[in-house]
């Protein structure tokens, strides 16, 4: 094996199963996995959602579940077996030798504890300080991640700090042995597109500051192919291809590579070309971009305060936004996050009252209806919304049909109850929703499956404006292709204009005619789509595109325009 | 405890030092008892079964070293004793006696009621001729008056001492005697935690009685019943006061306990119709019900066979004695019969109540009688009612259709005991009977001599109406019982079934 | 900056206290009023007739309507004037004076005792949950709060007094052989103790330990099944699985991490265990003739005693608000996030 | 069609139902705690049905047997001091018990639930007035309170509920407040809302169900708890007026003949008071799964 070749390896995987003890009996989680790693090394994992990446990886710092445990295989990291190793013996490792990164970095930071001290303890554990001198080295580590101020941050608590910043705290405390080996598990999802960039960047530069080995974990095959040297892709529990990042990229050899390689949304992709061969064979060919129309939504001064009005509290989150939507466009809203894009589809939506400014839909101004009352307005069947996580979404109580039928009962009126059933039916079949899943809870159904039941139920009135608030963040690559595919359908079908809201320029620029880029409550830029990504007027703007990873291109790269 | 010390426990508590002031419980008269002296006391006597018990008949010396009463019985001149001192060392005095004496007919409430008793109303009547005499005069001779002078209410208080802690607002040293006794009796007060003890020391100088057998006697309160068995048959204390039936009769049987059990003169234990309520306004309705008790259960159930039984004498009155059994018997013929001849042949409803505080006697006696009058069609429904409640709505208000009571007099006369309970308005008389032949019996008799020639006759008839009209059905006549550890004699039955600590002694 | 916000939350606290006090005085007075008995009539005494209790009834002002009885109620109370009780003839500011150290000793000793116990059985559980240790802390917790609590206590008694001899007579707080300590806390162990007094420690530990532990036994399963709950969650917490990767010892990772974080709903329990064992204390205080607070409430309510009803309420009250604060105060200091939301 | 996602779907009628009852089998066999648990309410439920028909003795008749009879062949679990037949006693108090506990947490649970529904859905004022009310009850020491709400208005069946029902309440407001409040702003209420579900909707249709998971196990304390109560409210004298069999009464009057040695007097009581109150305990977590959907596969 050339990969191998280069140095006696660091970690040794060998044919590892794992299995978990369940309700319903023994789950294979990973099945006969095997992976090298050589010192140095950048070592990305990459594969959707389920398919064993955080248990492979938690089986190599052996901290497992306690309903886990590794049924079959060998893992040697420097020459010992990890596997059998003893307890004792592996707590010294972890923190010294071998760190991890989690995912969602605030939830991963004791909440009651400063941050500081929480980077003390690992130093401490491992003889790398004294309790006199652990604070001061403390500090360095914080600096040494480019926390600012590091010594004042010594004592803030993780619900202080942003989340880039407690995502620091974890490399922190990860690299603060100076570990060999760092396994780093979606470090940066949750984080929005510039802090995701900065982390990423901190992380390759200290790596190879300490010369560390490091394992990426990620389902974001860009964000892989940009910072590792040579990938491993998993399938439901197996390792299924394993190549230097830009030999898979340019010379994927399993299907299923090639497919999620195709899914991830490129600079130059279209909606279709993240489909796979066999879908983008059935799908109907998409008419050119239809036509603009009428102003159906027209929002003006629109303004939102939190907190009391004029106390000093009080936060406007937005400021003064106006713009107009006409029939049949789509357009995108784009911005890092917390900069106001879900207040304004909120307000938009009549969830949430304005402080000021008039929104007027079809003619008539809503704003002044309260969110309390618009349950009842005539035009609330006309203004729907999918939601930015399906899951939280769904009443777990009910089942998809349920939710699908719950406009249909609350705002048709007339329909019976056997009209019902035929129309959410005639929905389901819609979007794609296999019927007999209809009757299953959301927490029987895959992610694409719930995304579906939120559309269907969004369209099920038919409405004129449909907001989509990062319908896709939560969803693998390959789902969002579809879900993307489907409402691009849909659009079509049923003459519906779209506000998208989300913070990856990629994704938006696949759906949208029209973009509007926000920051901290305010429209900086606004145009046509293409225009605007490609040659962008504001550095905001620029920052925006430039914290795109840039994979190398595939094999079945787009001619460049 | 050692030989010097005696422990008592009770489930009462002690709530005042002062028996006068108002809100002073049953449980506190022991108090007035064992720290304050009155003028007379009753004699002792032994019992049938070799148990001590105070005598009625014959009042004795106690404060007073003699006394005179008038000719026309109307005037009573008492020589206090030489050499009777308060706790302070002062001697007692007539004046002493005389503020005492003033302060119980003027306070209101019990005392006053009691010495009404005795026909003492009002200041004037009493008399402090010098330091050494006292007078009381009397509006009309009564045979009650001395008697109740031997009660636990016309205690002799240091009267200087409460003066100099009297107030506008509390003449009569109230706030200061509730938590201060000032007497001259035969024991202290060390020390009292409410709610927890009482310790009394015993007074070195008393005068009035032979000196008590314990140096110290502490009173303990122990709510639980349970808990104060375990005690007294684990030999923690030394005797338990006022024990249920059911221990009284199970602790005889044991080695290591001794049980006194003295019938409570004057008490009965009854089943009250109250006239208020339609039904009972006929008075073979009250007769049928007192022929559809089963007596003997109830008294072997309800009183584990303590007590004298209340029932089935024979169909004449020919003795005065009281209580004495009626001549009803658990007979369902009759008392269907009975029931048969009024508008409530098919029975009725009606609430059957107790209190809450009775509950250890009263619930199975209830729950007995309610199958009796059952069998006649007398349909009733328990109520247990709490403390405070019952007083209000049983004894004073007196709505309580069908409930049951247990009256005992302190005054061991029947005359006394007619007075309270069957004459209309009195306290005790909660099932509102009334007859005006009755009323003048009473009227005449109550201060009548025993020895007048119509004082038996009278007795008799009044008996007879009782038994007749029957709104007070009697079911047995209960005993007071003690349980004490052989260590301890001395223990005399009194009326007021306070625990007299005075006469007792180490074995 | 931080420590004006935490300031400023307890100040609001107390503020939000007293709707509360004034609530429970309204209840109080309203529950008192509806007690079917005539305290007039009770007050009055035995064979009082219906004059001298019309004259006590005015005297203790209960002839004027409601409104002013209360308006006088608060009146009196501002000057800190409880009143009588009627039942035990003392002012109620003095029987709570005295017996609320005789229940407070008891109850904050079982819940000191409960906590002891029940949070490392929780924690335990919690480690290993699903085992037969957690099973059989969950069944013993359990079938301690099963039972009716006076029946625990007289169990017991009955084996550990009557039948073995082990325990001292349950005559309250001090066996009649002793004289109490000089009362500085009112807790008789701890007078003892400050007084020196080894001999009379034993003794009073002795009274207690039979009351105590009844009262814990009851108190058990609430704690333990919060600290399960809350250690499980916390155990399977992200911060936890960090730490654990970080390599920290097995210790830290239970102690500084998990539990530190589990303490906090656990400890908002505890206000919630209180006003059990406030409750639980009437029925054990009665079976073992403890002069506390409880059954002086007991028979304050047979008998219809306004003033020692409302007064007991009162001091119930002030009692939880201020545990309340207290908790209040420990979460704040536990909780750093405390006062920043909102 | 839609053709990008086209799966074959079977026809809508050959939608399975998945039955509740085929839940409750799953829930029970999932835990042998909880099997055993569900196992023993239904043994209670089914005494508090037939058990009066069924015991050999008249409950409340005095002098069935002789008083105070060990337990034997005749009377299984001997006789009392008014020589009824304890064993008849004790499975004729089921109902009353079952109904005392059954009635009072009902109460509570839907009072209380709609009040911290409320509080914790619209906020504000009604959240405030709310929270001050459940604080209120919450500084009494609740048996207190519930004592004096016996003594006050009597000490028959109903009070006993309502002050049990009363003294529960706080729990369920402060309970179903934090819940509901934690999702009155979710994506699935959100949704509920652009559906033109009214807020009374919105909140009872959706938000309110998702909170029943940690009520059932709420329920199932307090249903215990309730029997203990009124135990207790028999011990101070205020519990249901004899000679109703209630076991609270019994172990009460038989506590007072430990001492004396007739055990059985409160033991058996004892042992079927304990046995429901666990009963009730252990039940929380199977009713709690139960009624989550999530547990459902
Ligand atoms: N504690 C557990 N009990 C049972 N099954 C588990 C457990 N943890 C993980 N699994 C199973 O192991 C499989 C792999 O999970 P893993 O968390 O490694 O996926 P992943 O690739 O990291 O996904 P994601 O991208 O969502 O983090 C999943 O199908 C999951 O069902
Ligand atoms: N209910 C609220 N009360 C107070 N402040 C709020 C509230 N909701 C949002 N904000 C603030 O308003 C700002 C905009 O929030 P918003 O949720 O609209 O951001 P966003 O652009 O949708 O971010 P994201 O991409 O993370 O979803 C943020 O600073 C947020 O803290
Ligand atoms: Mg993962
Ligand atoms: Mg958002």
């Amino acid at each position: 094996m050339n990969e191998i070749s280069k140095g006696i390896p660091l970690l040794d995987v060998q044919h590892l199963s794992v299995d978990f003890s369940t309700r319903n009996g023994i789950v294979r989680a990973i099945d006969d996995v095997s992976l090298q790693l050589a010192k140095g090394e950048t070592l990305g994992i990459v594969g959707e959602s389920g398919s064993g990446k955080s248990v492979t990886s938690y089986a190599v710092m052996r901290i497992l579940d306690r309903a886990g445990s590794i049924a079959n295989g060998r893992i040697v990291y420097g020459g010992m077996d990890i596997h059998k190793a003893r307890e004792k013996d592996m707590r010294d490792l972890r923190g010294r030798e071998i760190s991890m990164i989690f995912q969602n970095p605030r939830a991963a930071l004791n909440p009651i504890r400063k941050v500081g001290q929480q980077v003390a303890d690992v130093l401490i554990q491992h003889s790398q300080a004294t309790r006199s001198n652990a604070a001061k080295k403390a500090v360095d580590m914080l600096r040494a991640v480019k926390i600012r101020d590091p010594e004042k941050r010594f004592h803030a608590y993780p619900f202080e700090l942003s989340g880039g910043m407690c995502q620091r705290v974890v490399i922190a405390i990860a690299l603060a042995c100076r570990p060999r080996l760092l396994i780093a598990d979606e470090p940066t999802t949750g984080l929005d597109v510039t802090t995701q960039k900065a982390v990423m960047d901190l992380i390759v530069e200290l790596t190879h500051e300490y010369d560390m080995a490091t394992i990426l974990i990620t389902h974001d095959l860009g964000l892989a192919a940009a910072y590792c040297d040579r990938l491993v892709v998993m399938e439901k529990g197996q390792v299924i291809e394993t190549n230097d990042s830009s030999a898979l990229f340019h010379n994927p050899r399993q299907p299923y590579t090639r497919q999620l390689l195709k899914a991830t949304p490129h600079k130059d992709s279209a909606v279709r070309d993240l489909l796979s061969p066999e879908l983008q064979a059935k799908a109907m060919p998409l008419p050119e971009s239809g036509a603009i129309g009428e102003p159906l939504l027209v929002v003006r001064n629109l303004k939102k305060q939190f907190g009391k009005p004029g106390a000093e509290e009080g936060h406007l989150a937005v400021k003064g936004l106006s713009f107009t939507l006409h029939q049949g466009e789509s357009l995108g809203l784009v911005g890092e996050s917390g900069c106001g894009k879900s207040t304004t589809s909120a307000m938009i939506m009549r969830l949430l009252d304005t402080t000021a400014g008039s929104i007027e839909f079809l003619g008539e101004d809503i704003s002044t209806v309260s969110s309390a009352k618009f349950a009842a307005h005539p035009l609330r069947g006309k203004l729907q919304m999918v939601f930015q996580d399906p899951t939280d979404s769904l009443n777990p109580r009910w089942t998809a049909a349920q939710s699908i039928g719950d406009p249909l009962s609350r705002l048709a009126s007339g329909m019976k109850r056997a009209g019902r059933e035929t129309r959410i039916n005639e929905l389901a079949e819609l979007v794609g929703l296999p019927t007999h899943l209809l009757d299953r809870f959301p927490h029987q159904l895959s992610g694409g499956q719930k995304a579906r039941v939120g559309i269907a139920r969004a369209i099920a009135l038919e409405p004129r404006l449909l907001i989509l608030d990062e319908p896709t963040a939560a969803l693998d690559v390959s789902v969002q292709a579809v879900v993307l595919n489907l409402l691009e359908d849909l659009k079509h079908r049923l003459g519906m204009s779209y506000l998208f809201i989300s913070h990856d320029l990629n994704v938006v620029r696949l759906l949208c005619d029209r973009i509007m880029v926000m920051q901290n409550g305010e429209i900086v830029e606004e145009g046509a789509a293409r225009q605007l990504l490609d040659a962008p007027t504001t550095d905001y703007t620029r920052q925006l595109l430039a914290a795109i990873p840039h994979p190398p291109e595939t094999a079945e790269g787009h001619a460049r325009p | 405890a050692t030989s010097d010390t005696a422990v008592v426990v009770f489930g009462g508590t002690v709530n005042s030092l002062d028996i006068h002031r108002s809100g002073t419980n049953r449980d506190s008269y022991q108090v007035a008892i064992n720290c304050y002296d009155r003028l007379v006391t009753f004699g002792t006597k032994t019992l049938d079964d070799g148990s001590l018990s105070y005598d009625y008949d014959n009042v004795e010396p106690e404060l007073a070293e003699s006394w005179e009463i008038s000719e026309d019985g109307t005037v009573m001149t008492f020589t206090l004793r030489e050499g009777a001192t308060f706790w302070d060392g002062k001697p007692v005095t007539a004046h002493d006696v005389k503020w005492s004496f003033d302060r119980a007919v003027s306070l209101g409430g019990f005392p006053t009621v009691q010495m009404k008793a005795g026909r003492f109303t009002s200041p004037e009547q009493f008399e402090a001729v010098d330091d050494r005499t006292f007078r009381i005069t009397l509006p009309f001779p009564s045979k009650l008056s001395l008697p109740d002078l031997a009660t636990p209410i016309p205690i002799v208080i240091n009267a200087t001492v409460a003066k100099e802690e009297a107030t506008d607002d509390d003449p009569w040293a109230t706030d200061y005697l509730h938590r201060n006794p000032a007497g001259s009796g035969a024991f202290k007060v060390n020390r009292w935690d409410p709610g927890q003890q009482l310790v009394y020391e015993r007074n070195e100088d008393w005068a009035s009685g032979p000196k008590p057998g314990f140096q110290r006697v502490i009173v303990r309160e122990i709510p639980a019943q349970s808990t104060r068995r375990a005690l007294i048959e684990r030999g923690n204390v030394g005797i338990s006061q006022n024990i249920p039936n059911k221990d009284a009769k199970e602790l005889a049987e044991k080695s290591g306990v001794k049980v006194v059990s003295t019938p409570i003169e004057n008490c009965i234990y009854s089943l009250c119709t109250n006239l208020n309520f339609e039904p009972f306004q006929d008075k073979r309705v009250r007769q049928a019900v007192a022929w559809a008790i089963p007596y003997q259960a109830i008294f072997e159930q309800a009183a584990y066979s303590q007590g004298v039984p209340m029932w089935g004498g024979i169909a004449g009155v020919d003795s005065i004695a009281w209580p004495q059994p009626s001549p009803y018997d658990y007979n369902l013929e009759k008392a269907k019969e009975l029931l048969s001849q009024t508008d409530y042949k098919d029975g009725f409803d009606v609430p059957l109540s107790f209190s809450l505080s009775h509950a250890d006697w009263a619930e199975p006696a209830a729950l007995l009688i309610q199958q009796g009058l059952g069998k006649i069609g007398i349909r009733t429904t328990i109520e247990k009612i709490p403390g405070a409640n019952w007083r209000t709505i049983a004894l004073v208000e007196k709505k309580l259709p069908l409930h049951m009571e247990n009256f005992g007099g302190w005054l061991n006369t029947p005359d006394y005991y007619f007075f309270w309970a069957y004459i209309k308005g009195n306290l005790f008389n909660s099932y509102n009977y009334g007859d005006p032949e009755m009323a003048k019996l009473v009227d005449e008799t109550l201060d009548m001599p025993m020895d007048d020639p119509r004082y038996a006759p009278n007795v008799t008839r009044m008996i007879e109406m009782a038994f007749e009209d029957i709104p007070r059905i009697p079911l047995w006549q209960p005993t007071l019982n003690v349980a004490m550890s052989p260590d301890i004699q001395g223990y005399e039955y009194w009326f007021h079934r306070q625990m007299d600590v005075r006469p007792l002694k180490p074995a | 900056m931080s420590l004006a916000i935490k300031s400023r939350r307890v100040g609001m606290r107390l503020l939000q206290a007293i709707p509360t006090i004034f609530g429970i005085l309204v209840v109080c007075f309203l529950l008192t009023r509806a007690l079917p008995g005539d305290p007039a009539a009770y007050f009055a005494g035995q064979m009082a007739d219906a004059e001298s209790i019309e004259a006590v009834r005015k005297n203790l002002g209960l002839d004027k309507p409601m409104p002013i009885q209360f308006v006088a109620y608060v009146g009196d109370l501002a000057q800190g004037e409880l009143g009588t009780a009627i039942s035990t003839g003392q002012s109620v500011t003095s029987e709570l004076a005295t017996r609320l150290p005789a229940s407070l000793e008891l109850t904050l000793g079982a819940l000191l005792l409960a906590f002891v116990i029940a949070v490392p059985l929780g924690v335990m559980a919690a480690t290993r949950p699903n085992s037969w240790i957690d099973h059989l802390c969950r069944f013993l917790v359990t079938a301690g709060v099963s039972l009716p609590i006076f029946f625990t206590g007289l169990a017991l008694m009955y084996v550990f007094y009557y039948l073995l001899g082990w325990a001292p007579a349950p005559m309250g707080r001090l066996d009649l052989l002793y004289l109490p300590p000089d009362p500085v806390t009112g807790f008789y162990t701890i007078d003892a103790l400050i007084a020196g007094d080894w001999e009379v420690f034993r003794a009073a530990l002795a009274q207690l330990a039979l009351p105590l532990i009844t009262l814990t036994l009851f108190v058990l399963a609430p704690i333990a099944r919060m600290t399960r709950a809350a250690m499980l969650q916390t155990l399977g917490s992200e911060f936890v699985r960090t730490a654990r990767a970080a390599g920290l010892s097995g210790h830290r990772v239970l102690i500084t991490y998990a539990f530190r974080n589990a303490l906090l709903p656990v400890v908002t329990t505890l206000g919630m265990v209180f006003s059990f064992l406030l409750g639980a204390n009437v029925l054990v205080e009665k079976v073992f003739a403890w002069p506390g607070i409880g059954s002086f409430a007991v028979e304050a309510l047979v008998v219809s005693d306004y003033a020692a009803v409302q007064g007991f309420v009162l001091c119930m009250a002030l009692l939880f608000v201020g545990l309340n604060l207290l908790i209040d105060v420990i979460y704040t200091l536990i909780d750093p996030r405390v006062g920043e939301e909102s | 069609m839609t053709a990008i996602t086209s799966p074959k779907t079977p026809p809508a009628a050959a939608r399975p139902r998945s039955g509740y009852w085929q839940h409750l089998k799953h829930v029970m066999a999932d835990n042998p705690v909880t099997g055993l648990a569900f196992g023993l309410f239904a043994l209670f439920v089914l005494m508090s049905i037939l058990g009066p028909a069924l015991v050999p003795y008249d409950p409340i008749v005095t002098g069935v047997g002789p008083a105070l009879q060990p337990p034997s062949g005749t009377h299984w679990f001997g006789t009392d001091h008014l020589g009824r037949d304890v064993f008849s006693r004790v499975v004729a108090a089921t109902r009353l018990d079952l109904l005392i506990s059954v009635s009072a947490v009902a109460i509570s649970f839907v009072i209380g639930s709609v009040m911290g529904a409320f509080a914790g859905y619209f906020g504000g004022w009604t959240d405030r007035i709310t929270g001050r009310l459940v604080d209120t009850i919450m500084a009494f020491p609740l048996f207190v309170l519930a004592m004096g709400i016996v003594a006050a208005a009597g000490n028959t069946v109903e009070n006993i509920v309502y002050a049990t029902a009363i003294i529960n309440l706080p729990f369920y407001a402060r309970m179903a407040r934090a819940e509901v409040s934690i999702r009155r702003n979710v994506g699935f209420v959100q949704a509920a809302r652009l559906s033109g579900n009214s807020e009374l909707r919105v909140l009872f249709g959706h938000v309110f169900p998702n909170t029943l998971p940690p009520m059932m196990v709420q329920i199932s304390l307090n249903m215990g708890w309730a029997i203990l109560n009124a135990a207790g409210l028999s011990f101070i004298g205020l519990g249901v007026q004899p000679p109703t069999p209630e076991w609270g009464i019994m172990v009460a009057e038989g506590a007072n003949f430990i001492i004396s040695g007739e055990w059985w007097l409160a033991l058996f009581p004892g042992l079927a008071l304990m046995l429901a109150v666990f009963t009730f305990n252990l039940i929380g977590d199977g009713l709690r799964d139960l009624v989550d959907p999530q547990r459902r596969t």
